[in-house]
């Protein structure tokens, strides 16, 4: 296996050159959050240095010049998502933008209408809409999902001709087992019955750089901090005119067009969902993902991540005891497994130990155990500054763990 | 008040603060608009300060006259290069013109941007606008 | 006048080596967002560099120091204010807060209840409550503020006594005037009605370094960058009964006990308003922050921000057709005014060709302007890093703008 | 098992895969608990993995009696180090012990922070407040 785009790109992530517990790092945990190149780490420290300043409304020089810079990066994402800019809307991370979508739709649904969801969700899909439920009287459905996870989509299609949904909000790539549902499909099944689709693109954005004009949602949300980019930042798209419908969510100072003790209004999206102060450096750090992104060969990137999942599938699979749960055959490169009955803290623990960084338990996904009829998983989650070792480290530390728990 | 006359005076001046001096005395030229045509509707969103803008059409020489006005001296100044450059225009002509493009030629764009060009590019939207239902 | 504590301290802000439009930055643009002190910005770099994991449920290494430098933040904000950890709330900015506050507080309100605001309150102290009070028909009142902006005390509480508010929130120092309102002593006076206060200290954490315990009030909150912290972070403070009273805001993951379909129980306060990742880097950032104020003499910075004050407020005195508004008794070191009849758009635009940064226009309170009867004024802010070069450089482009316009 | 035992086998290992291995020997060591004890009363909260805690006073003796037991083996092995503290005290004994303490002293704590420290906290902080109410 060649890891050629590989090496190179590995020197662009600081992280890799640490020692943690005395060991060189084996990160197997980008589902949870990416590591960052020295390009966005450098481009926040360079903002906070020599560009500082809020951003609109003022008229001196660094305050124009941030909000220039701030207002590039959402023309970049737009690009990259091939929308608007006006349709993208900043956030502090996916929850925030779930929230905000989910908080603006209820004031379109009434008792009994239909919320789709399905039981791969993470709890950051789930819990708004169970609230939004709760307060307009919508009953929440469920897509089907067979006993390895994988959603069944002709059934799917089915269902959702069937239910004629509200509203209809699935996961691109699901967090826990890293499947790529095929939202496309759904989203087209679904345009009968006119029902809003959400994208949660949390996964996604990284791994599958979705156009959005040609998967045709309403809504997309996704969190930088999962793709290269800062802490504390994400954003959503919304096509324009169900966005701008949407009622005001958070309010204060940006957002408002005049505020007086009798009466206030509010400008059109996307600043009507941006009060306060937002996370300047956060978009100027992603707007150097962005770049970074744009400046590599997106195929070979995912050719390259897809080549470590395949070796790191068949090496586990070589393991007697091993269950792979998930869609094997279209993932972003997520692999969540159990070993025999053995408690997936004590693996992870054990793993651990060898300087592996994975995750384990319900990985914000407690539906989905259950419906797998589990307690947790113990995941790895692949990104494309992974090499071959990391892989090789992986299986050898599972071999000694595993050697260790059968003594 | 003639574009070149003011592409020349700007150029005049390196600092920035002779071009506002310049940009404010064009501004002072400009006569003031009668408050009874401030009205609401006459009112450009999307500026820093406030912005009255008519737009009419002379029907005998079938030239555009635009008047307007601001609440700042600065923004006063810019609405006159605007005003030089459509004013006394064909709509048909006009409608090809681009102001900002000649902001940007007058050396005023980079100082513009964002906030200034925004409003700016508000005015110039606007004109358009009404170009397009006069005819 | 002494530059000692200042000259020290302004190189530890990188920023003060920029060149703005070709001249050395002239910065009294605090009150907007603060300049960064190198110790900060390194912090957030190391932590991309070499800690960048996400928090909480991680077992691995990474994750678990992550986690630990995140929680000793709450701990140490905690120490800086005077309360408990668990009373601590991240969010991403002061505007959130105030929106989960008002929010929260809804669920208590009811018809013709009373809630309390000022005149001078920015316009995230005022909409979300204008929100909260459309939900539950509250209605809200003013307290009095004199045609020169200032909060009349005997009379504030004389109404705060007679209107018994279910809910008063106030700002600790106004954003626009620089006033500094004795919140103590009004919320004294609410405390025999059983109102609960909310203290907008977006102005007031940095300048005046609050200790909650002493001012007795339920909430308290802030923003980060207006702090020498990141962008992106804010939080609140809540006595722990009454914040964890609130109902759940946002919702998704970490802040949930268990998730199904049948039914999602929540954590108790603070995890229950932290749904999702949050701002990590931020928060660590903003430790650095807290570490950077507790190295340096508090009172010796006041002394500092304050005659810089006073000498700015006598040059400007001095200056004929100039007309200060606010308290300039009480003023963490914000001087608003106008000059004759002068629009303030045109002062900044020329200020800004002298490389000085002040804020023009209504800055978020547009109620005030009203009040004090005018569209805007420019806005010089100072913090401990200003000198006196800044107040010189200040006043000589004042003069020659003023003479530009008076040819 | 003694806690000077305990003490011994730890302190053996260097790493931290040996420590675990200790670890999970001790939990091995420990009686399952019954199926029928492991209710949602008896869960502690706060552990990343279940944990079912008992505990009982011996009348006769006015000793401790702890009975505790985790889905996993290495938290079971922890468990057994805090019976090993608590089992057979004297409930006033007991109230003054500080497991968390012990684990320090084994070179635990570094290791357990923060999620398996909160763990071994929880756990503790139940049998002190289960100590209260027998008292
Ligand atoms: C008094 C006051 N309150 C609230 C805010 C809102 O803070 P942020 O924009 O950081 O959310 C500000 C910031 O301008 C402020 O000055
Ligand atoms: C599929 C999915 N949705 C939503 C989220 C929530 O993202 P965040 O925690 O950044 O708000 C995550 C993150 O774990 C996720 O994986």
């Amino acid at each position: 296996m060649n890891d050629n785009p590989c090496t190179q790109i590995r020197h662009d992530f600081p992280i890799f050159e640490v020692s943690v517990d005395d060991q060189p790092l084996c990160y197997l945990d980008s589902a949870a959050t990416t590591q960052k190149p020295n390009q966005v780490i450098q481009a926040v420290k360079d903002f906070y240095q020599s560009q500082n300043a809020n951003v609109h409304r003022g008229l001196h020089t660094l305050s124009e010049q941030a909000t220039t810079a701030y207002e590039a990066v959402r023309r970049k994402l737009a690009q990259f998502l091939n929308v608007q800019s006006r349709e993208i809307v900043w956030t502090s991370g996916a929850t925030a933008s779930l929230n905000l979508i989910a908080y603006g739709l209820s004031d379109s649904l009434k008792k009994d209408d239909v919320i789709l969801l399905s039981p791969l969700e993470h709890h950051a899909n789930i819990v708004p809409w169970q609230l939004a439920a709760k307060r307009t009287g919508a009953r929440i459905e469920l897509l089907p999902v067979d006993a390895q996870g994988i959603l069944q989509l002709e059934q799917a299609k089915a269902l959702i001709e069937n239910l004629k949904p509200k509203v209809m909000s699935i996961c691109h790539a699901s967090n826990a087992l890293g499947n790529i549902n095929d939202v496309a499909a759904l989203i087209a099944s679904s345009k009968s019955s006119g029902t809003v689709t959400v994208i949660d693109g949390a996964q996604s954005l990284l791994h599958l750089r979705p156009d959005l004009q040609q998967l045709d949602c309403d809504f997309y949300v996704f969190s930088a901090h999962k793709a290269l980019g800062p802490t504390g930042l994400g954003g959503l798209y919304g096509r324009y005119e169900l966005l701008n419908a949407l009622p005001v969510y958070q309010s204060g100072g940006e957002m408002i067009d005049t505020v007086s003790f009798s009466g206030t209004t509010f400008r059109p999206a996307p600043e009507k969902f941006e009060p306060g102060t937002p996370n300047i450096a956060g978009v100027i750090g992603f707007g150097a993902a962005l770049d970074y992104l744009a400046a590599q060969d997106h195929d070979a990137l995912f050719q390259h991540e897809q080549s470590l999942y395949q070796s790191l599938l068949q090496q586990l699979s070589g393991i007697d005891g091993i269950r792979i749960w998930g869609d094997t055959a279209n993932n972003v490169g997520t692999v969540s497994f159990n070993y025999k009955n053995e408690h997936h803290y004590d693996l992870a623990t054990l793993l651990n130990t060898h300087g592996i960084a994975v995750r384990s338990g319900h990985h914000c996904t407690q539906p989905l155990m259950a419906h797998l009829g589990i307690e947790g998983t113990i995941r790895a989650s692949l990104a494309f500054y992974n090499n071959q070792q990391d892989i090789s480290r992986f299986i050898a530390a599972l071999k000694d763990t595993i050697s260790l728990l059968e003594e | 008040m003639d574009l070149s006359h003011i592409e020349h005076s700007l150029a005049q001046h390196g600092a920035w603060q002779g071009k506002y001096r310049e940009i404010m005395l064009l501004g002072k030229a400009l006569p003031a608009m009668p408050d009874a045509l401030k009205t609401d509707d006459a009112l450009v969103k999307g500026c820093e300060s406030k912005v009255w803008l008519h737009l009419d059409l002379d029907e005998q020489r079938q030239r555009l006259i635009l008047i307007a006005d601001s609440d700042t001296r600065i923004v006063k100044g810019l609405l006159a290069i605007i005003l030089a450059c459509y004013n006394n225009q064909l709509p048909l002509e006009a409608g090809k013109l681009d102001a900002y493009e000649l902001f940007d030629k007058l050396g005023l764009i980079k100082h513009l941007s964002p906030s200034r060009g925004n409003g700016v590019r508000a005015i110039v939207e606007r004109i358009h606008q009404q170009l397009q239902v006069l005819q």
